[in-house]
């Protein structure tokens, strides 16, 4: 029933696509913390309206399911675009528009909404008489974040990181309904040819958990080397 | 996108009446989750023989693989395994099947939000039960737990608010909730409406997690009174 | 009342008690002084079994305990019989003070809720704290924190109860009104074993005085024959650094 | 929400011998018109005939229940299913694994659906060159383009893919306003109606392929497959399966010569 | 060198400080003294802009600052000429010693790695810390820590250092290692500000003691004056306190 062949014929051809995913999760996931860690400050400080405003986007963007934002986006985005290339005259195509753009955004911007919380908690774990001493000595408060609150939080935040890096790369499969071919895809894909969906999936799930393994050491050395010098 | 609120009112009782299901789901499928991933941490904790090990296999795997492969092994591989041993499984309900599923992924998963935030418990804490003649188990459900909890809760939150949206794999398996009377809609008018019917989903499931954050709003309020803060303002 | 036998403890092959033996009577208080790193506090740790010994014997009048074939349930006997009261108070954080006092009342002891309740407010009071039943231990000042955690201890009815340093986390206005409460405990005859850096306050109300150094007791004796006819070399040597350019001056009421 | 749990009633029990075999049976649980609920309840055009089929059996009576397509081969290929049906063309891999029935159950049309500006397109060596919509990668229609392009290599077609998701009438609105060019797919998802219904300005050509659809039957069953053959065939020479074309499909697929 | 004029501070409506005037001449040792939440660690934190006072005003001999039109450049340039050692040494806890040190200097002062390097090492070794430049704050005891956090804020060569109770979370061996940094310091001629509960050592050390209660000066002058010829009753009656029945010994090198 299970042909070990076409097992490993489907592990090597769904590697192919393992850098195209790992890339793409990982420029979602750097995207996702950079909006994230404006929502945090947004929310730390207090500003304004602003704060409001991104409370209602958290919640929304954390309480749906990300295939109904991802759908939303895919008609919505080049519309958007469209709206604002209008405005400013420039040209602009929708019906050239690549989805990968569209996935690394509404993605981007959809698991923002976790890791602002994952940064949240690294700053509440970062004591306030760490602050206090930076100001004492004349840093600015940008001066302060950058160099000695963010350098301990990231210690908190790492292990968070790596898990919403999984994440990420298990929710790219999502992705495929627009077209942009992930790890799962490339197994359906592979399936699709040979109807054999036992041996893809079951490649498929091989591919992943390497993969995890494999991050989780790299990650676990990582933060052993930064955790030593607190 | 034009929207089509008339429509959108008019689908939404077929929504409420697979809430039932969907709550029931959530509610089994977080409780008993739960109730694992406190006995999956108790033994990597405790560094019992041979079951730790397995234990974090286990771990490591459901948390790199995606829902939708370990509910299609739970659902065709479970029933091969038990009749192995004797068990017949095959006129469980789908709904089973995914609660299993779910229970099996959050077991590992909120394994991951308890271990991490048992460790932060101060050593103190745990000797000055040991001093007053506490028993192990005493220790653990008077002393250690309450205390683990309001450091576990925005963790469990994120949980809480995945499991919501994890309960999408019953229509996998054929099993009609929120998801599967949106593609219910969406197959029967051959899916000329589907931004529509997509958005009223996103109210729905909005609506659920904002009240599964309110009531770990609530608990986080309960416990913070002995929960000192650091952090970036003051 | 207590004797300690023989008592070995080794870390990582670094023996750190040399085989201690002390006599405690009922009624004594003991004062442990000496050095950093001494071992002070891993002994104190042992006699509550916090610390496993290697080697050695822990009797009380009527139970003996060797710690080379210790059971489970004698762990609990020892620690029923014996009170620790910790340097840091380690008061349980997710409770308020008298519910602090109450849970091993409660847990351990099997009493009654309205027994539990009645005898934390008695020991409460006798710490000077009956107003701040409700307060969580953030609440508390760390002089406050301390003398809850002596109730605790109190309220266990413990055959001896352990301090092990009780006033060095504190703010130095705080530290009188904790030696006052420990002041009046040994007064009302509890057996007391105190690690303390509180060098008068050790010579008031000991009624012995053990000086260790390296793992071993180098002397004991009463405050008097220590502080000022010591016979030791070493002893002298280590209470002459207590006499500084700088001295410190607490409170009391 | 009886349709839920997967299990529908075995059918006209009273017809059956009392020691009837039952069979598991899977069908997709919202592909309008093949097999989707109805207020509640579950039909198209698959599980009509199923019903059917059941009721001319008298050993057998079938346990019809829904689930993924994914979800549906990998049942049959674990013995979790007996029978699935989906439209499932023949090839010979599957040919291979499954017992497929001699008699098939229906045909899919292929159809190829264009804007104005590619109303030219024809056949499937038009569509060379051409922008198409994605293809779903667990249908036929990705298996057929593979293999025109192998035996082809000249005129190859550029093939997308993409899953299960965006719904007919998402792809036919994007070829309608020029996104592609071209969208090729079976007849019978409703096109049609989609077509007239949101007034788009689409040209249908007339089918390039007629394939012939099965059940799947797991290997270990050959009554059960010469069982169903023969009631396929009564079926069809009554009529009841061009009427049931007609009423899910708009038309009697039978009427068009099988293409191979 | 710089005075503080009429300043003022609530919090939740309950006036802290209740308009504080206090000048210091460049050299001054000053020491503040006074009862547990009278508002000396807020008077230090104001003069540090750490706490925000709700009006008054500060200045030195060439710049002035008053409270109510503050600006963002005034606070740095005032942050830039005081220096404050916290009570928990607050050290970067991401940084080893040296770097700690060299940290502002870097950073606000602009100063080259070369100049911040021996800057650091320099004042390291006043602290007598010369050892332990690429030791982790977690690696070093608390007297070593304070005495980083002080060569922290001696290196940016401020012309006041604040010192808030800079012994009072240290162990009691290793309160002498502070004290006698922090004399010699006062000896080189830096002017300090300080809250201190030695009272023994602020009689030492200070040129002036500034007597608070209730968030007002109740008397100020020189340590003789203060603590053998008070002329406030306050004033006696606060001392008296001091003279307990335990005195608490502190080693010193
Ligand atoms: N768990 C442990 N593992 C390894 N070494 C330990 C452990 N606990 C204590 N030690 C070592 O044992 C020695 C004695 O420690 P102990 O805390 O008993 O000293 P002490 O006399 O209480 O000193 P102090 O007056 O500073 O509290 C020290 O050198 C310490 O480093
Ligand atoms: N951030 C704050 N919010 C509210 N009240 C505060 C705050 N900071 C200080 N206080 C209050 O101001 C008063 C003075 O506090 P402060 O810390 O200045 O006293 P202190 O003289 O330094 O006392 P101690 O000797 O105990 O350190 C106290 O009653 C305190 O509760
Ligand atoms: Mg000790
Ligand atoms: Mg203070």
């Amino acid at each position: 029933m299970f042909e070990s062949n076409i097992f490993f014929q489907d592990f090597s051809g769904i590697l192919t696509v393992v850098p195209y995913t790992l890339g793409l999760a990982l420029l979602i996931l750097i995207l996702g913390i950079l909006i994230g860690g404006i929502l945090t400050l947004i929310d730390q400080y207090k500003i304004p309206f602003l704060f409001q405003v991104a409370a209602v986007c958290l919640s929304f963007l954390r309480g749906t399911p990300l295939l109904v934002q991802l759908y939303l986006a895919y008609y919505g985005m080049p519309k958007l675009i469209l709206f604002f290339a209008g405005l400013l005259n420039f040209k602009f195509d929708p019906n050239q528009f690549d989805p990968v753009i569209t996935v690394i955004v509404s993605y981007s911007i959809c698991f923002s909404a976790f890791q602002s919380e994952i940064i949240r908690g690294a700053f509440m774990s970062v004591s306030y008489g760490q602050i206090e001493a930076a100001h004492s000595l004349g840093f600015s408060s940008v001066q302060t974040l950058r160099r000695i609150v963010i350098p301990q939080a990231i210690i908190e935040a790492l292990p968070n990181f790596l898990n919403s890096y999984l994440t990420i790369i298990k929710s790219l499969s999502l992705a495929f309904m627009v077209s942009v071919v992930d790890i799962l895809a490339k197994a359906k894909l592979e399936s699709a040819l040979n109807f054999r969906y036992l041996e893809s999936f079951a490649a498929a799930a091989a591919v992943y958990w390497l993969l995890c393994a494999m991050l989780t050491v790299v990650f676990r050395r990582y933060e052993q080397n930064i955790r030593k010098k607190a | 996108m034009k929207m089509d609120f008339g429509y959108m009112i008019k689908i939404l009782p077929g929504f409420i009446s697979v809430l039932p299901l969907t709550l029931v789901v959530i509610l089994c499928s977080g409780l008993f989750g739960f109730l694992l991933s406190v006995l999956v941490t108790g033994i990597r904790i405790k560094r019992v023989k041979i079951f730790s090990p397995l234990m974090e296999l286990y771990i490591s795997f459901t948390r790199s693989t995606p829902i939708l492969l370990q509910m299609l092994l739970v659902y065709y591989g479970l029933p091969v395994v038990l009749s192995l041993i004797g068990i017949n499984i095959n006129n469980w309900s789908g709904t089973l099947f995914a609660i299993a599923t779910l229970v099996l992924h959050n077991g590992a998963f909120l394994s991951e939000i308890l271990r991490p935030a048992y460790l932060a418990v101060d050593e103190g804490q745990k000797e000055a039960a040991d001093s007053l003649g506490f028993t192990s188990f005493q220790k653990l459900t008077r002393i250690v737990f309450p205390q683990v909890l309001p450091v576990a809760l925005p963790g469990l939150g994120n949980a809480l608010i995945y499991l919501i949206q994890d309960t999408s794999i019953l229509f996998i398996i054929g099993v009609v909730d929120i998801m599967g009377t949106a593609n219910n809609l969406i197959s029967n008018d051959f899916g000329s409406r589907q931004i529509d019917v997509f958005l009223t989903v996103a109210l729905i499931y909005w609506a659920i997690s904002y009240m599964a954050d309110k009531f770990i709003k609530y608990f986080e309020r309960k416990t913070a009174r002995y929960h000192l803060e650091n952090g970036l303002t003051r | 009342m207590l004797a300690l036998k023989n008592i070995h403890k080794s870390f990582n092959d670094h023996e750190i008690l040399k085989g201690i033996d002390l006599k405690i009577n009922k009624g004594d208080v003991v004062t442990i002084i000496g050095p950093s790193g001494t071992g002070k506090t891993t002994l104190l740790r042992c006699v509550n079994y916090l610390e496993k010994p290697d080697e050695g014997e822990i009797a009380f009048s009527d139970f003996q305990l060797n710690y080379q074939s210790v059971k489970r349930k004698d762990i609990l006997r020892l620690r029923r019989r014996t009170a620790m009261v910790f340097q840091q108070y380690n008061l349980f954080k997710n409770k308020t003070a008298i519910e602090n006092v109450m849970e091993a009342q409660i847990v351990v002891q099997k009493k009654s809720k309205k027994a539990a309740y009645e005898k934390s407010l008695e020991e409460l009071n006798r710490v000077g704290l009956a107003d701040k039943l409700d307060a969580y231990p953030s609440q508390l000042s760390g002089g406050q924190q301390q003398r809850v955690s002596i109730a605790r201890a109190l309220a266990m009815e413990p055959e001896i109860i352990l301090f092990d340093e009780p006033t060095s986390a504190l703010d130095p206005e705080l530290v009188g009104e904790v030696l006052n409460v420990i002041d009046q405990i040994a007064r009302s005859g509890v057996t007391i074993l105190l690690v303390t850096h509180e060098m008068s306050f050790a010579q008031n109300i000991s009624t012995k005085i053990v000086f260790m150094d390296q793992g071993k007791i180098v002397e004991e004796g009463p405050p008097s024959q220590i502080f000022n006819h010591s016979r030791e070399k070493r002893t002298k040597e280590f209470l002459s650094h207590f006499n500084s350019n700088y001295t410190k001056i607490t409170t009391a009421k | 929400t009886n349709n839920s749990s997967g299990a529908s009633q075995p059918s006209s029990a009273s017809s059956k011998s009392s020691s009837a075999k039952t069979v598991q049976v899977a069908v997709p649980t919202a592909e309008k018109p093949l097999s989707y609920s109805e207020n509640g309840k579950l039909t198209g055009y698959e599980v009509e005939i199923l019903r059917k089929v059941d009721a001319k059996l008298k050993d057998y009576s079938f346990n019809i229940q829904s689930v993924s397509s994914n979800a549906q081969q990998i049942g049959l290929d674990t013995g979790k299913y007996d029978l699935i049906a989906e439209g499932f063309f023949k090839n010979p891999v599957r040919a291979q694994k499954y017992l497929i029935p001699n008699e098939n159950d229906g045909a899919s049309l292929i159809k190829i659906y264009t804007n104005d500006a590619n109303k030219s397109i024809a056949s499937l060596s038009d569509l060379s060159g051409k922008r198409l919509t994605p293809v779903d990668a667990n249908g036929g229609i990705f298996n057929i383009l593979t293999a025109y392009n192998t035996q082809n290599p000249s005129k190859k077609i550029d093939i997308p893919t993409s899953d299960t998701g965006l719904s007919t009438a998402d792809r036919l609105k994007e070829v309608a306003s020029g996104k592609y060019d071209a969208l090729i797919l079976p007849s019978n998802l409703g096109e049609a109606q989609i077509i007239k219904q949101l007034n788009l300005k689409i040209h249908t050509s007339a089918p390039v392929k007629v394939i012939p659809t099965y059940f799947l039957l797991s290997k270990k069953d050959e009554q059960l497959k010469e069982a169903v053959d023969s009631a396929l065939k009564q079926l069809k020479s009554d009529g009841t399966l061009s009427e049931l074309s007609k009423k899910y499909y708009g038309e009697d697929v039978f009427q068009y010569k099988i293409t191979n």
